[in-house]
């Protein structure tokens, strides 16, 4: 089926990726990237919000035709849903209280310490695989719960997205988190191949527009505006 | 028998409650104007009779025939059941039944409960039915009472207001168990002569009672039963006045 | 007072998703569960056993399941047809399942099997002389329910009808999943936007413990009222 | 029961979603589910007891706080109970330095705090209905056999009155074994979060959701013929009514 | 007067519900061995008599003194209440009562209906406390009724598992309320037989009732109630067998 108006299917708030002004409007990386697409394309989009608990289901029966969400492309994924080319690729990071003795996270200094990842996150599969037999895993179903159990004493350190780290523990407690050693994003097993739209299965043809799409917005350089405007200014 | 179909029949009815056969096949016939007074020990089955003939109770066995019209059956995986439970409905509004327990409606005052299945049953316009109502009372002497909640009533205050509410719906058919039981003597014979002035009327009547005076007086034929039996039955002079069995007899004798 | 940092109107919005949602499935579920409670206690065979399906099934599943299953469940269901005649006849059509009323059919669907428990409680525990009274008086069942059973049985199930309206309340906050927006969905954005994770609980909080008095006070006056002629309340 | 099992034998068989590691955070959910589920109900169910009576009781010093209780805990979503309970109390200064921090620090105790006060509060309600419509005859032959007040609640008011409630307790019961399904919000893997990780891991919401759906169901199972099986002993004095 | 306190005294008792005084002032005073019948017409107040007794009902004045003891009242804002609850129970514990509607526990069997008090209020010991209700249950026909619920009972087989559990107390003064109205004239001849052998025993007894016979035979003094006041009051011979007050003759006279 040929489509003139793309529906959108996403979830708010993840900033800076996708959130809404006070006035309810929405913004954010991914908002302004999938509009910019559809420009190029020639088609509309519109922009349905949606909880994250059905946000597939509701791909899956029709109440959209994409998400653009954030989702971590990887192979277990592949098989429920179709993934357009990765159009973002975040590093994680390690982020823990200013006080903290972390140097460099590793077996030997998160021993017995307690990790808090996002729930079913890359993030929580890597740090569950790294490092469950050492540490304890805290699954959290958001970033600002694991500032509070900070706050609190009962983590030591979080691993997260890390504009979504940056936005939610530096920018908005100034001073009082730091990043832990470096950047990751190897290996690809994990961290695998970053951010894409994801499709029903059989829109082939639309997943190929907006791939082609990208090719030209990175080309043509509005890519890099919005990577700038989002990304680099405030680091 | 009579040309007019019996107001009443009922033909070798059985009722079982688990193992214990509480009826063994029982049979009446009650004749237009007929006062009909079943008496017995307690425990053997009388008000179980009366109220398996409203269906309250489902017999396990035997026919009823009001007016000629035979109560269909039929036979589900729980027992015997009415095949149609329309024609029962139709059937109880004209049986009315004054109960052991007096079973006043709690959520409404006396007046509503008299009025109720007139209005709402029969179809009576609610004026016609108050003004009915509030003469009744009078007659069982509680015209003051009308407003007032069951509970707030005394035991013989119910079982008149219950008496009340059978007469309202002036059926053809009136079942009492034990309609004078929480009165004092003189209301006895107030209600009793409520009764009587009924039966002259030409109803017909049921009555489970265990005043012998009343048994004798006004009813037409007499039931001694005994457990789930009729052990004697026929005009009250001879039930009472000439008992055959020695447990009727013994039954009827004085005890002070 | 608390600043709610520009989310006053949209919370006010999504409370009165709440509220609207909340009784029009209370409508619903009290409909389903006098039905349901009927059939339980009924002589029909198969309406006892079809109101047992119903009521262990659904209250079985957890609701954000059922949700789903419902919604989405039901929209896949939908678009096969829509697909197969697209594919035999070429007619392009896209039914949407509304989400608002998708929302009020399932939470009504969930609670009409709790509301049913409570009803046949309830009805049970009405005196068998009253019914009897009613029986023996030539009332139909449908008669005897509305002027005899239901009035005494309402004392019964108020206590339990009005905790299944404060879980069904709070339910309500499930149709984010389907894609309302309801006050407690308001209150999550606005959570995550400003990083705040107290400051929007309040007013949602607040929001529930006033509808709460609303309905406390509701349901004392519905107590007085059903329970004239059984003794001081 | 037969068709789900031949269901899920398949599902095992093809799939990488089923795996070990994921069957073992289900299985993992439904011990921590369990045990919340359990305990909370069995302490609401020792604190609704005295509560409903107190709610009964005609000294206002005694009924009005009762009830403060019950409409805070009723009038609010449990969500917000369990957040205040275990995110909230750290905002009490000093409170890690006391020993109730043992008590709070981790994610078990908190959740079982919340939830055995929001049970109480509702099975508070319940009795206390039940207790209500205890008939006044029967209480009127307690007192007149010289039955102290509490006697007379512990023979004669509250067995009567928990049989009545049976029913709209077993409610609550279920209610509640949904409801524990937000004990993932504090970072406890209960079933519903094992279902969640599956669905954030594989995008496979059907699979993931269907299954611990089953699970649920099961367990309701369980509960509903407990329940059944209690109505048939305690209510055998209620004549069936036709 | 005697010089062992009486086991029961009224003094000037006075009720009212809302504007309705229903009791207007009533004294009582029972020896020991006393049987004494409130006779009088329905709603004439003999139940709130027998209520106020045992304080089911507070009255509203008036005082009343068990075995020499005064039961102690306080005004509160509610009206009239008893000073100390405890005194009211050990009180209670001392008065058995039978209902005029029988008030079996619906939840229990017949058997445990009747142990119930005398184990959990008395303190006897339960054995003993089943032999002792096997007893009594035999003692009114109910042997075989033992383990069934109160709803599966006949009308006359609750009354009488009330006076089981009634007598199972032993109490030193009983409050019969009507004790033989759902029973057949054999029956009350043994649950009187019964009562007389308690009175025999030395028991006090107070009975609402309108079996004459019983009132003329067994009682030591017949009070009649009218409107809430004694209208007469004295030795049965002389109330029943020559009223002076023109209501009691007429209460009085056979009706049939
Ligand atoms: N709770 C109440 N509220 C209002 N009036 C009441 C209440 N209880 C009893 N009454 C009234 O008090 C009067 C006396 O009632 P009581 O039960 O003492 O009568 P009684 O002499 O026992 O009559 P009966 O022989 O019919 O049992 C009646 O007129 C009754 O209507
Ligand atoms: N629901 C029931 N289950 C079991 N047995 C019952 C049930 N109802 C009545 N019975 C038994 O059936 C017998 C007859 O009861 P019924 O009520 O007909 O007696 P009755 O003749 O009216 O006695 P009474 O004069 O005492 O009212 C009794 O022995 C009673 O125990
Ligand atoms: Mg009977
Ligand atoms: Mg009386």
């Amino acid at each position: 089926r040929d489509y003139d108006t793309v529906r959108f299917g996403v979830d708010v708030p993840y900033e800076p990726m996708e959130y809404r002004l006070p006035n309810g409007d929405l913004t954010g990386f991914d908002i302004e990237l999938g509009n910019a697409l559809c420009d190029e394309i020639g088609i509309d989009c519109t922009w349905t919000v949606q909880g994250w608990d059905g946000i597939i289901p509701g791909l899956l029966a029709r109440k959209y035709d994409a998400i653009m969400s954030s989702m971590t492309i990887n192979d277990q994924r592949r098989k429920q849903v179709l993934f357009s080319d990765p159009y973002f690729t975040p590093p994680s990071a390690w982020f823990a209280p200013a006080d903290s003795q972390i140097t460099v996270p590793s077996k030997q200094t998160l021993e017995g310490k307690t990790i808090g990842v996002q729930r079913g996150t890359l993030q929580d599969n890597y740090a569950t695989d790294m490092f469950g037999d050492v540490a304890d895993i805290n699954r959290y179903s958001t970033a600002d719960d694991m500032v509070l159990d900070m706050d609190a004493g009962r983590l030591d350190i979080v691993f997260l997205d890390f504009p979504v780290g940056k936005s939610t523990l530096l920018d908005s407690n100034d001073g009082d988190y730091k990043i832990v050693g470096k950047m990751i994003s190897e290996p690809k097993k994990y961290f695998g191949d970053g951010f894409g739209i994801a499709f029903r299965k059989r829109d082939k043809e639309l997943a190929e527009k907006f791939d082609a799409a990208l090719d030209t917005l990175k080309e043509n350089g509005t890519y890099d505006k919005l990577y700038k405007k989002y990304f680099e200014t405030k680091q | 028998m009579a040309e007019t179909p019996l107001p009443l029949e009922v033909r070798n009815l059985k009722k079982r409650f688990g193992d214990n056969e509480v009826l063994k096949g029982l049979s009446l016939e009650a004749r237009q104007g007929d006062v009909i007074s079943l008496i017995g020990a307690s425990g053997s089955g009388k008000s179980t009779f009366l109220r398996c003939m409203n269906l309250l109770e489902l017999p396990d066995e035997g026919d009823l025939i009001v007016h000629g019209e035979s109560i269909r059956f039929k036979q589900t995986r729980r027992g015997r059941e009415p095949a149609d439970w329309k024609q029962v409905e139709r059937i109880r509004a004209k049986l009315s039944m004054v109960f052991q327990s007096f079973n006043l409606w709690a959520h409404m005052t006396l007046l509503e409960n008299v009025i109720e299945a007139p209005v709402h049953v029969l179809g009576k316009p609610k004026k016609e039915a108050v003004d009915h109502a509030r003469a009744l009372l009078e007659r069982v002497g509680l015209a003051e009472r009308a407003d007032y909640y069951p509970a707030q009533l005394s035991g013989g205050q119910q079982q008149r207001g219950a008496i009340a509410r059978a007469l309202a719906m002036e059926p053809e058919v009136m079942l009492f168990d034990e309609p004078t039981s929480a009165l004092d003597p003189e209301l006895v014979g107030d209600v009793l002569k409520v009764m009587r002035d009924l039966a002259d009327e030409g109803r017909t009547m049921i009555v489970v009672t265990h005043e012998m005076a009343f048994a004798r007086d006004v009813s037409s034929q007499v039931i001694y039963l005994h457990q789930g039996q009729v052990e004697e039955a026929g005009p009250p002079d001879q039930v009472l006045g000439n008992p055959r069995s020695e447990r009727l007899k013994q039954f009827l004798a004085p005890k002070f | 007072m608390i600043d709610l940092q520009g989310y006053g109107p949209r919370l006010l919005q999504g409370a009165w998703v709440t509220i609207e949602l909340g009784l029009l499935s209370l409508l619903l579920s009290i409909i389903l569960g006098l039905l349901t409670a009927t059939a339980k206690m009924s002589r029909s065979w198969i309406a006892h056993r079809l109101g047992t399906l119903y009521t262990t099934l659904i209250r079985g599943v957890p609701d954000l399941v059922l949700m789903m299953l419902l919604f989405f469940g039901g929209q896949i269901g939908v678009n096969m047809i829509t697909d197969w005649l697209y594919y035999q006849f070429d007619i392009d059509i896209f039914i949407n399942i509304n989400e608002f009323v998708a929302g009020v059919v399932t939470i009504g669907l969930i609670f009409g099997a709790y509301m049913g428990e409570t009803f046949r409680g309830a009805f049970l525990a009405v005196d068998s002389g009253q019914i009897e009274a009613a029986r023996a008086y030539g009332m139909s069942e449908s008669l005897m329910f509305r002027r005899i059973r239901f009035p005494q049985m309402m004392r019964h199930a108020l206590p339990g009808l009005s905790n299944n309206w404060m879980v069904l309340l709070k339910t309500t906050a499930l149709v984010s999943v389907i894609g309302l927006t309801d006050m407690v969905r308001v209150a999550e954005e606005a959570t995550k936007a400003t990083h705040e994770p107290f400051t929007f609980l309040i007013p949602v909080a607040v929001i529930y413990l006033l509808i709460a008095s609303v309905s406390e006070w509701g349901f004392a006056r519905l107590q007085k009222r059903y329970n004239v002629g059984f003794g001081e309340s | 029961m037969e068709q789900l099992n031949t269901w899920f034998t398949q599902l095992l068989a093809d799939n990488e979603i089923f795996t070990a590691q994921t069957i073992g955070y289900y299985a993992h959910g439904l011990a921590n589910t369990a045990q919340l589920v359990l305990l909370s109900l069995l302490i609401g169910l020792m604190l609704a007891v005295p509560l409903a009576i107190g709610r009964s009781s005609s000294r206002p010093w005694v009924k009005w706080p009762i009830f403060l209780y019950t409409y805070v805990f009723r009038g609010t979503p449990l969500l917000i109970q369990l957040y205040i309970i275990y995110y909230g109390v750290v905002f009490v200064d000093g409170i890690q330095d006391t020993w109730l921090w043992l008590i709070l620090e981790k994610p078990f105790y908190p959740a079982l705090i919340a939830f055995t006060l929001n049970t109480a509060a509702y099975t508070t309600e319940i009795f206390r209905g039940a207790i209500k419509a205890t008939p006044r005859g029967e209480i009127e032959a307690a007192r007149a056999y010289g039955m102290s007040q509490a006697k007379m609640l512990r023979r004669i008011v509250l067995p009567s009155a928990f049989r009545r409630a049976l029913p709209a307790y077993g409610n609550e019961v279920i209610f509640m074994l949904h409801a524990s399904a937000i004990a993932s919000v504090v970072t406890i893997m209960d079933l519903t979060g094992a279902a969640r990780f599956v669905y954030a891991r594989f995008y496979a919401p059907f699979d993931a959701f269907l299954f611990v759906a089953a699970i649920y169901l099961c367990l309701t199972f369980g509960i509903l013929y407990l329940f059944r099986y209690l109505e048939k002993r305690l209510l055998a004095h209620l004549k069936p009514q036709t």
